[in-house]
């Protein structure tokens, strides 16, 4: 068999070699865009103190909600993280670290760890708590904050079509971070919808290139809607 | 009388432009679209990967991944575009939206704003605020004049954690329409029937007031 | 007419405002993926002393050359000037300047540029000529050297297909510099190989949505090759 | 005998292994990808915005938007993937091309590589060369030991200016395989029927010869 199949069977070997202690960035956006079944793979193995870099934190009982909830996090590095009692619960108790991090800053932070680029300057921060203790540098006049790139030791990606090299592609805004985090993980695992043969992907529209994908399975997926809003049929 | 929130929203719609670019953030700012004046198209942009959103689905159109930075289900409109976090915001903070309108808890006379936390009651993040604030040249903030008790929102020194430093021109309350500029609030315009007595009763920070202030056009 | 039709009938429209003295962006990679006709009518404007931006200068006849040809080109910031003897010979004369730049930092320097991010960190460059008089900082034991942004008075870019909005596609290796140079323009200009109807781009498969595009033309392309190399027909 | 181009490129081919993703540089290591040995399957990337490179197309199937980095026409195979430059580094300068194959005029026994410019004689640029000797671990320059007149171009110092600065820890020439660390060269191989004395001869940074140095296996 080939070194480009990166196909995995069960989720044991999909999240195989998740440690204590390490980091695991996830896409995602809300509950959107997200791992389903390799977030329950790691709640399964029990693994704990994990750094956990991700846009939201889920709800109280899905998504990587259900983490916080089996006190497997030890801290979370995050934008936004309403929608989850828990997370509030844990943190006002001391039980969880947050490192709030802009969300522009965070998505910049994710290329920056697949890109090789060890910082970045933006002026997102500036002046706010954001900023407190980092280098300030002026660049035409107006003042921008460095910036530290991340990276983690797995990466968690949900994608809506993937091959067994590892390409894959999104759909609509289900897309999110999950490009980012799939080029800073040490071991990249994408949970895909639908599996399809080599080829069928069109070079052309490739959203996450084979290079970083070290690890791919077919999940069922729920893909619970947070905020159900219509328009009245005219 | 103080705008209700829809006529907040048509308020801000005013300042519009034919081919503008928006980011309209979540509460008050989100009916904005509602309110688009004839003869104008603008497209609005939704952080979380959509250029060209639209209004809510109709129940068949419901789509789990289609969504806007607020977790509502979307559509999108013909034109549109879906990316990444980190293309959209190299947008925002590229500075290539035209227009972002956001809420706020508390803005003052240095063009600073607060939205994102209230130390031991709220801890829920800023989200994208910080880089909308910063990335945008033109924005306006929308909120209420003073908080239910009557305490004002616009002040000398911001009080809680800022999103962003000396970076608001425009506020848009339910009682006058400020400009920020040279350290104080300038009056330009005041809700129907509310008094600039009013409006000055409930600013803490220095309000510069013009001869005239004329009552909004809504 | 909407704000959002960005389409122009004439090369003059266009390219209108284009000034001595500028800067210009241009994508492309050797003669693959160039704004021909765009760069015909710079040509055609006789506008001077243009700072360009872009991987390569064409060939003598082809491309950039020729505006260095007609000497409108005061200095060029790119990766390899091979391939064109003209380069060669104004560089030897003193007649151009040239500021060589490692093909991914030139590439990172254009997308920054269009993402507010006004400087970076990149290990490219460390201990050589390019890294001289550039801030160096150690990031987890390894030395880096701070790059700017680059942003231009215009961008020109080529692309396969594009829509009214702006919306743009790129084909194969003809994407290269086109899509961050179509960021970094105040005035970014596409010229495309096929206008379609809108809604015909798939909204999840767009390379540059139309927020960075100002106008769009669509050309006649003769699209020639620099190295013709074949397998013979088994 | 001093290996030929085609040797040499047959000496690096044993380097790869299997779902190895490689960046081959313009003449001898394109020749690379003509010797994969059997069972091994690698993927190339051409870093003007190419992963899966095929070889060059036949007559008609040549398309003027399919280069490679070297400008010349090429096909893509099976599971490739088309993306832009900026994208196209982030994979290089990130360290995800597993294995880099690159040209020189001179590397040092500190790793230094020279390979983009001779002052006042040859002024082409660097193009990638630079971001990928600073991304990539596992880098292999091919060069010929010694220049046409003899000169060795395996030196103390590098006299060129620097592509890349304390980089390179294996170079393949037409004489030898060599390994730098510890500020030497490491004698690791010869080619065939090619004399140690040889190779000591034409090598002007310090050469560590362990007692027995086999000769290649191509």
């Amino acid at each position: 068999m080939s070194g480009f199949n990166k196909v995995v069977s069960s989720y044991a070997d999909a999240m195989d070699g998740l440690q204590d202690g390490m980091t695991v960035l996830a896409g995602g956006f809300g509950l959107c865009g997200i791992q389903e079944n390799l977030i329950n793979e790691i709640k399964r193995l029990g693994v704990k103190n994990l750094t956990v870099v991700s846009n939201n934190c889920g709800v109280t009982d899905f998504g990587l909600g259900i983490l916080l909830e089996s006190k497997q996090i030890k801290k979370m590095i995050s934008s936004y993280v309403g929608e989850n009692q828990t997370f509030m619960d844990q943190l006002l108790a001391d039980e969880l670290e947050v490192e709030l991090t802009p969300q522009g800053t965070l998505a910049e932070k994710m290329r920056a760890g697949g890109a090789g680029i060890p910082g970045f300057y933006t002026a997102t921060g500036v002046g706010t708590e954001v900023g407190n203790g980092k280098e300030v540098k002026e660049f035409n006049g107006r003042d921008y904050i460095l910036e530290e790139a991340i990276t983690g030791d797995f990466a968690i990606v949900k994608a809506w079509k993937g091959d067994h090299f590892g390409n894959l592609v999104y759909r609509q805004t289900a897309q999110n971070f999950n490009p980012m985090a799939a080029t800073a993980g040490k071991i990249t695992v994408a949970e895909v919808e639908e599996l399809v043969e080599p080829g069928e992907l069109d070079p052309n529209f490739i959203h996450t290139p084979g290079i970083y994908v070290n690890r791919v399975i077919q999940g069922e997926f729920e893909k619970r809607i947070e905020f159900r809003t219509v328009t009245e049929e005219a | 009388m103080a705008l209700s929130r829809e006529q907040l929203a048509m308020r801000v719609a005013k300042e519009l432009k034919d081919g503008y670019y928006v980011n309209l953030g979540i509460g008050i700012p989100t009916l904005v679209s509602n309110y688009v004046p004839e003869g104008i198209e603008v497209m609005l942009q939704s952080e979380n990967g959509l250029l060209g959103m639209g209004p809510f689905p109709v129940e068949r159109e419901i789509d789990a991944d289609l969504i806007n930075a607020g977790k509502q289900t979307v559509t999108a409109i013909k034109g549109a575009s879906f990316f990444s976090s980190a293309d959209s915001f190299a947008m925002i903070r590229g500075g290539h939206v035209d227009l972002t309108v956001l809420g706020a808890f508390e803005v003052d006379v240095h063009g600073n704003i607060a939205s994102y936390m209230i130390p031991g009651k709220l801890i829920k993040g800023m989200g994208g605020a910080m880089d909308l604030v910063a990335g945008a040249d033109n924005i306006i903030v929308t909120m209420t004049h003073a908080s239910k008790h009557g305490e004002p929102k616009l002040l000398p020194q911001c009080t809680l954690p800022l999103t962003g430093a000396a970076c608001i021109k425009r506020v848009l309350t339910d009682l006058a329409f400020i400009e920020i500029k040279d350290g104080k609030f300038h009056l330009l315009e005041r809700a129907p029937g509310v008094s600039v007595e009013e409006i000055q009763k409930l600013t803490a920070g220095e309000l510069v007031v013009p001869d005239n202030v004329p009552e909004m056009d809504l």
